[in-house]
């Protein structure tokens, strides 16, 4: 019988990079306790799928580029009919009636705040995240530099996530360190 | 140029890909190979508002018919080509 | 007196008599009633059909209509690379008979377009970019054409900038054809439009075409913003107003219109002694006489007419230079500006009779109609005076698309912002 | 003696910070608050550069960013920086500049010498001669041109600074921090708004700085400080000092240089040379002010020759007097202003000349200093060696006088600075009033103030700033105090002149365009010669197309030519300006992502462990392969990789073949989508089977293939190849959204979410066997070929097992949630083991499907068909798909088309390479014998010798017959013989034990 496989980070220091600052601007960490699932209704059958968000979880699905949270778990607007179920530990989102595909793999997720945090994205995401224009609680798919991302906030501080696509968390990671150096970056793994 | 996305909000041009004229509509399975020879090549190209397609690649993936004047790069319209596409099926079946 | 010979003679005459006797390069004509044959379009294409027509076809009573100022189009917007370095048969021969005319150019029409064989490098960065562009220069060979294969060695011997060490696509080598570089652009415009008005040709500017006058499926003129002007042939060769004007005779074309945009830097001394493309980064760059690094990219990639580009288009360009030659973060862009492409379905042009008795179409050059210019001329020309394409363009018909005798070097169907 | 020019007070420089620097080797000294140019101006050095074309001497003609002539190479080595106008360049400590374009020195210049040909180095002239022999250019005439061409030298290595882009979003943004725009970025920001204040000067307040107004009792200066600190003070109001806006985009998006370490010898750690920004902004207030004109005379180039308002910005911001005895030439009343500044730091003023006949202030102003007042008359020449030393005035009658001086400060009238008016094609407007440009359409949701707009008087451009500031914000949703206009003292009003643009007399050379060494005579040759249009007299004679983009040149050489040729200014033509606005760097454009980081790099899950391995990597599009696994003592890659190939067809091999594209497709109309996009049918498809699939593009041609498994009724899970994933999703939607919307189904990459690993082999199933937890059931009749199982992996991991090969062995591909991917492939490893697995990378890989005749990207290169790549019969004739009308075409249908065969040399020793082209055996090397080319090569081990897969005209009914194998790029010329493209296992049978 072969050993237990251990899930492991798509990031090891040598290519993403471990920096302290003692008084940070901006603080970089990866998210590794998300559970993620792509959903989407499928043809007159949206309502159902609302309904059973709503009794499963208690929440209302967005349907607008915006993130509900209730408890551990939280649906991020997706697109028109997709959302992206987020939970903090193992919940089973296959069971919606919906189209369902695990993304816990897929997606890396990477946490970035501090009072600099806007500013430091502000060099790789082009849409505005000032507050009047995005806020706790807003979601939006766009893209850091080249690569894709879904992105939301979670907090005032302020707190941004970023799911991208696994393979690409280890660029999309040194690409914030070296966006952060010059405003005091705290990235650790 | 700065494209919205009627699910996304305005987007810079780099975050949509571009397919081309939205007027061209693909022929019935039946019908002739110069009708499919026309639909792949043939093009109005107009200076002026152009009917165009645009996927929002770098965002929700959505399908765009984006009304657009190619001599000022103004936007007139925007909006989702499935929404778009429902409703040319609809008309033709009705 | 005044002078009419281009010469070191001529020159050194005139600078003793304060250049009081040049005349005008070409007369500013007023339209006749009718021409055996009218040109639509006053850039380079259409100026070396109207000098060819004259010059080998016997043509001569033929008029060069332009909406604006001659070579203000795309003749005078591009990064002014000439080569012959194509990949399928439809395509080796014309551009081929367009890099020998080039190489006549200057003693043809007494006038230094400064045609300098500098030499094309395609740089390759894995081993199927290389055997693709072995199936590239093995075709050139097949037809005549000098290429060849560099190694690593031989590339950092000629372009030494480059960044070899620490790329994120390691260049591998490249496929070069020395015979290809650059020619003053403006210079070709000119040229062409002095010879072929030594030759009698009217040239008129600022006249714009608003319609065909079209009887019994024949064309007899064309009518302009001065005026009807009959023709018994007309020809079009309006680049990226192709469809425009072709609407105008009820003709539809596989055509889109693109912006490409191009950009100089400000003058330094010599830097680059070739013409050095970098597909994998999306950008290419030579260096004029001048001293201007001129370079550019991919199309903006939507339609448009309106001769500009968008920023992002600018940052990918840039973007791609500084992975090719990090040597040239600090030289500043100068300028930048937008030709409007016309792009057909396949990349590759159209040189064609059209449903319309004659009327005659040249389009379809996509970003690559200025090194075709000499040989678009002299085809258009013998299409017009013979009925009957040359034989370096006979692939260029308007019903291959029906047919699917495509011509797609590139091989991406018809999409025609990816050519 | 050090600053000898340095007034004794006054000007905005920071005294107590002298500041040491180098020109031409020559230590200096001049403050903090200094440019370049203002400390070279304050230590009398007036020779700064050599021109272009005839190496004449020149001095510093302007104060700021359209200067023409003081341009100087900065700083050396990695950051050496060409073409640096000295007007704009901070000082800084230990600042090290260069004058440009001479040899041996700047004030000994031996290619003065092309001041002898200059009667024949006019416009145009190189069109005309160096034609004969052909030969020559390439080699004599070319070289010689090259190295006189250009003014500084690029950097010797690599840009050691990095640079940096950012977004930033507004409602008003505010170009020009002068009186118009303080004014409207004040009104503005104290209603709220997002504001963002740009200037390409270190120093904002513009004007204010530069000349001497009173403004609510204090200096204009001081007044100018104040407004900055409350914008400064206000929360949503950004600055953006030494920042340019270069262009102007559609959408209302504004690029802007920031010159974030410019001012300093080297940027602080971290910190980037310069920022790039994409501003968006719902408002703009362009407040740019404008650019005064010199007026052309004989040698109007001499250094000593300065505009009026440069002369008054040294004086006054600087305390740097450029002359001790000046002469005011003037067609304008503004230059009243520099007369009183002159007098006011002592300098002398010899002559005020108005070229016009009368003009109270100018009058008022020379009489209040006791200067000798000339009207109606002309400068005829300046004179003086590499410096003026006088002028030479002209009158109506010929007759002419000449005045001693060592400054000439000129004003031949103002140009509004609306070249950002232009970017959106907007065409500007002639004023006849005041002989200048004004803006026509502008881009939309951009107001002009100020002299911008030719309003130039100091109250006009605060109360047009203040009301355009007001406006925008309010327009975007925000109203405010406002802006009041202070208290000021009157000023003169009549601030514009026009002409005269010929010269009287023809004495010395008058300059238009200084950079590009252009003058009236050569204006005049262009006209002469039929380049009359203003896109003709550019390109020409070169006019404008200098690093200045002709900023004080273009409506001079404009207005010449309308009086030559007898026309209006408006039908002479119209100077458009395209981006950038001033120069950019290209590293600045570029951004940060340099070297490696030019693009993303993608790691699959097995990346890490590779590295432990010593894997050596190959790039494939944005991912990073492992090509090969060398071990103890292997060099060669071929031999590496025939290593690994041995190992899989003998025993066991692993390989990571997670980069594959992989959709998973659900929905009631999956199968439905399925038979559009592919050309064979899966509909049929039975659930737990997987089935190879080809697409085709509308056109035709085949556009991807892979392998599609039907996990459930409703439920696909299809792969594309590594190239084409993005590609393929986006196609899909693009069936789904556009061309049958009415289709229940979705679709979602899930590229990244499996790690997914071939084990081929005839040992595979054993490893596998190892893997799979217990109650699985992996035996040839539970799974057999092509088929597909959901089950888990080393205690309970959850996995999808497929039964498909590509190596042409018995295989499986194992998938398990990325995660797991590094312990998978440990796990792989270490229960191969016993079966001497090992892994193979991308070339072994490369190798086995060319062995097995699989096309691949070098086969699927968009140009060809099903046909072509052998798969005519798979095209489903009993429905509709993408691609089938078109495939049907005459082109396409040809039965003489190259078709997809295999190869191998005649010679069984020989080396068979891709690219290579067929030519019948005995046919001549012509393209006319060209019959298809090498696609794929490689050297099989399974049959001892090179095997090439290839297209042939015809070629499936050639087999056994001898083509050549033509590759003159590589001396190459063999001949193969026409084979099955199969070389291994023809049958299949390996695949399906």
């Amino acid at each position: 019988m072969p050993e237990p496989l251990l899930a492991r980070s798509a990031l090891r220091a040598h290519v993403a990079p471990e920096i302290a600052a003692p008084a940070p601007g901006v603080v970089l960490r990866e998210r590794t306790d998300l559970t993620l699932a792509s959903v989407a209704a499928f043809k007159g059958r949206e309502a159902e799928l609302a309904d059973a968000v709503r009794s499963a979880y208690g929440i209302e699905l967005p349907t607008t580029p915006t993130r509900v949270a209730a408890g551990e778990v939280a649906f991020v607007w997706a697109g028109p009919g997709k959302w992206l179920a987020t939970a903090t530990g193992p919940v089973d989102f296959s069971t919606l009636p919906a189209a369902v595909a695990d993304q816990s793999d897929g997606r890396s997720v990477l946490s970035v705040s501090g009072e600099r945090a806007r500013e430091t994205l502000a060099t790789l995401i082009a849409i505005d995240l000032h507050p009047r224009a995005f806020t706790s609680g807003d979601a939006a798919l766009t893209h850091a530099a080249s690569i894709s991302v879904h992105l939301w906030q979670t907090d005032d501080a302020p707190t941004y996530e970023i799911a991208v696509f696994r393979s690409y968390a280890a660029t999309l990671w040194r690409w914030l360190v070296h966006a952060g150096q010059s405003r005091g970056i705290d990235a650790k793994l | 140029m700065r494209i919205a996305c009627p699910h996304c909000g305005l987007r810079g041009v780099d975050e949509f890909a571009y397919f081309g004229d939205a007027s061209v509509t693909r022929p019935a399975a039946d019908a002739a190979e110069t009708a499919f020879a026309d639909y792949v090549y043939l093009r109005d190209n107009p200076a002026g508002a152009h009917r165009e397609l645009w996927s929002h690649a770098l965002g929700c993936q959505s399908w765009l018919v984006v009304t657009r004047d190619t001599r000022s790069h103004a936007i007139e319209t925007v909006e989702a080509a499935r929404d778009v596409a429902l409703a040319r099926t609809s008309e033709a079946q009705s | 007196m005044s002078t009419d010979r281009y010469s070191i003679f001529s020159v050194l005459r005139e600078s003793l008599r304060g250049h009081s006797g040049w005349k005008p390069a070409w007369r500013d004509a007023e339209p006749k009633a009718a021409y055996d044959v009218v040109i639509v379009g006053g850039g380079g294409h259409g100026l070396a059909t109207a000098h060819y027509l004259a010059s080998r076809y016997g043509i001569r009573n033929v008029a060069v209509v332009e909406k604006g100022w001659i070579g203000g189009g795309n003749v005078g917007r591009n990064t002014t690379i000439v080569r012959s370095n194509y990949l399928l048969p439809g395509n080796i021969p014309f551009y081929e008979h367009s890099m020998k005319l080039w190489e006549g150019l200057e003693q043809d029409l007494n006038y230094n377009a400064m045609v300098s064989q500098r030499g094309v490098v395609n740089l390759f960065h894995s081993d199927g970019q290389r055997d693709a562009y072995a199936r590239r220069g093995n075709a050139m060979r097949l037809h005549g054409v000098d290429a060849e294969l560099l190694d690593v060695a031989e590339l950092k011997r000629i372009l030494p900038m480059l960044d070899f060490d620490n790329a994120r696509f390691p260049i591998k080598g490249a496929l070069r054809q020395k015979r290809g570089g650059t020619v003053r652009h403006d210079a070709v415009a000119w040229g062409y439009a002095r010879a072929a008005d030594g030759r009698g040709v009217d040239i008129i500017q600022n006249c714009e075409v608003t319609g065909f006058r079209i009887e019994d499926g024949r064309i007899r003129g064309v009518e302009t913003t001065r005026g009807f002007i009959g023709a018994g042939k007309v020809g079009l060769a309006c680049a990226g107003n192709s469809s425009r004007v072709a609407q105008m005779a009820g003709l539809r074309l596989p055509i889109e219109s693109h912006v490409l945009q191009a950009f100089v830097s400000e003058g330094i001394k010599p830097f680059i002694d070739t013409v050095c493309t970098f597909g994998a980064g999306h950008f290419y760059i030579s260096q004029s006489d001048k001293g201007g690094l001129v370079f550019g990219g991919d199309l903006d990639g939507y339609n448009s007419y309106a001769q500009r580009g968008s920023l992002p288009t600018v940052e990918d360009v840039c973007e791609g230079g500084m992975a090719l030659m990090p040597s040239i973060g600090r030289v500043k862009m100068l300028r930048s500006w937008g030709g409007i492409m016309d792009m057909s379905m396949d990349g590759s042009p159209i040189i064609d009779t059209t449903p319309v008795d004659g009327l005659y179409l040249n389009a379809g050059w996509c970003y690559g109609g200025f090194k075709a210019t000499p040989a678009s001329g002299d085809c258009f020309a013998h299409l017009i005076a013979r009925d009957a394409p040359h034989l370096v363009a006979t692939a260029y018909r308007l019903d291959r698309f029906a047919r699917g005798r495509t011509i797609d070097e590139k091989g991406v169907g018809a999409q025609p912002n990816l050519h | 003696m050090s600053q000898s020019h340095r007034l004794p007070q006054g000007g905005l420089i920071d005294r107590a910070k002298p500041v040491s620097f180098a020109f031409d080797g020559k230590r200096l000294d001049g403050y903090a608050g200094d440019t370049l140019a203002s400390a070279l101006v304050a230590n009398g050095v007036k020779l700064v550069a050599r021109s272009f074309k005839y190496h004449r001497p020149r001095g510093i003609l302007t104060a700021g960013f359209e200067e023409p002539n003081a341009l100087v190479e900065l700083r050396s080595g990695a950051r050496r920086e060409p073409n640096v106008r000295a007007t704009t360049a901070e000082l800084f400590e230990g600042l090290e500049a260069r004058s440009q374009n001479r040899w041996p020195s700047l004030a000994f210049d031996l290619m003065a010498v092309n001041q002898l040909a200059s009667p024949a180095f006019v416009a145009g002239f190189y069109y005309k001669t160096f034609m004969w022999p052909a030969a020559l250019w390439e080699k004599l005439y070319e070289p010689l041109i090259r190295r006189a061409a250009g003014l500084g030298r690029a950097a010797d290595a690599a840009d050691p600074d990095s640079y940096e882009k950012a977004t930033a979003y507004c409602d008003v943004l505010v170009i020009g921090a002068g009186p118009a725009g303080l004014a409207a970025a004040l009104a503005a920001g104290r209603s709220g708004a997002r504001v963002i204040l740009a200037d390409d000067d270190f120093l904002m307040g513009g004007r204010l700085n530069a000349q001497r107004f009173e403004i609510d009792g204090n200096s204009s200066s001081s007044f100018a400080s104040s407004i900055v600190a409350e914008l400064r003070s206000l929360p949503e109001v950004t600055l953006l000092p030494r920042t340019t806006i270069t262009g102007v985009h559609d959408g209302g998006v504004y690029g802007a240089l920031e010159r974030v370490s410019d001012h300093l010898a080297t940027p602080a750690p971290h910190q980037p040379r310069q920022r790039f920004w994409r501003i968006v902004a719902k408002r703009a207030v362009l407040a740019t002010g404008a650019i005064e004109r010199p007026i052309p005379f004989g040698n109007n180039d001499l250094p000593g020759v300065m505009l009026a308002g440069a002369v008054s910005a040294y004086l006054n911001r600087f305390g740097a007097a450029p002359g001790k005895r000046a002469v005011v030439y003037a067609n304008n009343d503004d230059a009243a202003k520099t007369v009183g500044d002159l007098v006011a730091a002592g300098c002398e003023v010899a002559a005020v000349i108005d070229a016009r006949g009368d003009a109270p202030a100018l009058h008022e102003a020379a009489r209040a200093c006791g200067a000798t007042l000339v009207f109606g008359r002309t400068v005829a020449r300046a004179y003086g060696f590499q410096e003026v030393s006088g002028v030479e005035v002209s009158g109506p009658k010929g007759d002419s006088f000449n005045v001693p001086c060592d400054l000439v400060a000129v004003s031949g009238g103002w140009s509004p600075a609306i070249q950002l008016t232009n970017h959106l094609n907007g065409r500007p407007k002639w004023d006849e009033r005041l002989a200048a440009f004004l803006p026509g359409v502008t881009p939309p949701g951009m107001i002009v103030v100020g002299s911008a707009n030719g309003e130039y008087g100091l109250r006009d451009a605060f109360v047009t700033g203040a009301r355009a500031g007001a406006e925008a914000a309010d327009s975007c949703g925000f109203s405010g105090p406002g802006f009041q206009t202070p208290r000021l003292l009157p000023e003169p009003e009549e601030a514009y002149g026009d002409g005269p643009w010929r010269p009287t007399i023809k004495r010395g050379k008058a300059f238009v365009d200084f950079q590009n060494d252009v003058t009236v005579a050569d204006v005049e040759l262009s006209a002469r010669e039929g380049f009359r249009s203003v896109e003709h007299l550019k390109r020409y004679t070169t006019l404008g197309m200098a690093t200045d983009q002709g900023k004080t040149s273009n409506v001079i050489g404009l207005a010449l030519m309308a009086e030559i040729t007898g026309k209006s200014i408006p039908d002479t033509g119209v100077t458009m300006n395209r981006p950038p606005y001033t120069p950019v760097a290209i590293g600045a454009l570029g951004g940060a992502h340099r070297h490696k980081e030019f693009k993303p790099t993608r790691l699959p899950p097995s990346h890490f462990w590779a590295e432990e391995q010593g894997a050596v990597f190959v790039e494939t599009g944005q991912w990073m392969r492992a090509a090969y696994f060398p071990r103890t003592g292997e060099t060669d890659w071929l031999q590496i990789a025939t290593r690994e190939i041995n190992t899989v067809r003998s025993k066991v091999g692993v390989y990571d073949a997670s980069t594959l594209g992989k959709i998973d497709i659900q929905g009631p109309d999956a199968a439905t989508l399925l038979d559009k996009v592919y050309v064979n049918a899966f509909a049929s498809l039975g659930v737990g089977k997987a089935r190879y699939g080809l697409m085709l593009r509308e056109d035709g041609m085949a556009m991807d293939d892979g392998t599609t498994t039907r996990l459930g009724e409703n439920h696909y899970y299809m792969t594309t190849t590594t190239a084409n994933a993005a590609g393929v999703m986006r196609h899909l939607e693009f069936c789904k959204q556009w061309l049958w919307p009415e289709l229940d189904v979705h679709m979602t990459s899930v590229t990244d979410q499996w790690a997914q690993y071939a084990i081929a082999g005839p040992r595979s199933r054993d490893v596998v066997a190892a893997l799979v937890d217990d109650g699985f059931d992996v035996s040839n009749e539970a799974l057999p070929y092509m088929g597909a199982t959901e089950l888990t992996v080393c205690g309970g991991v959850k996995a999808r097992l497929f039964r498909l090969s590509f190596s042409g062995e018995l295989a499986y591909e194992l998938a398990v949630p990325a995660r797991y991917g590094d312990a998978m492939i440990r796990a792989i490893v270490k229960a191969g083991e016993p079966f001497g697995i090992c892994p193979y990378g991308a070339e072994a890989l490369a190798i086995m499907r060319i062995e097995k005749g699989h096309a691949a990207g070098p086969e699927l290169n968009g140009m060809t068909t099903g046909a072509d790549l052998g798969m005519g019969r798979m095209m489903s004739k009993k429905k509709d798909f993408i691609g089938r009308a078109m495939a049907g075409r005459e082109g396409l249908a040809d039965s003489a088309r190259p078709v997809l065969v295999g190869f191998r040399p005649v010679d069984r020793s020989a080396r068979l390479r891709s690219g290579a082209h067929f030519l019948p055996k005995g046919a001549g090397n012509e393209a006319a014998n060209d019959e298809g080319y090498m696609t794929s090569t490689a050297y099989s081990p399974s049959n001892g010798h090179w095997i090439g897969l290839g297209f042939l005209s015809r070629g499936s009914e050639r087999m056994g017959e001898i083509v050549r194998a033509y590759d003159p790029v590589r001396a190459g010329d063999i001949e193969v013989e026409v084979v099955s493209p199969v070389f291994v296992d023809p049958e299949g049978a390996r695949l399906r034990a």
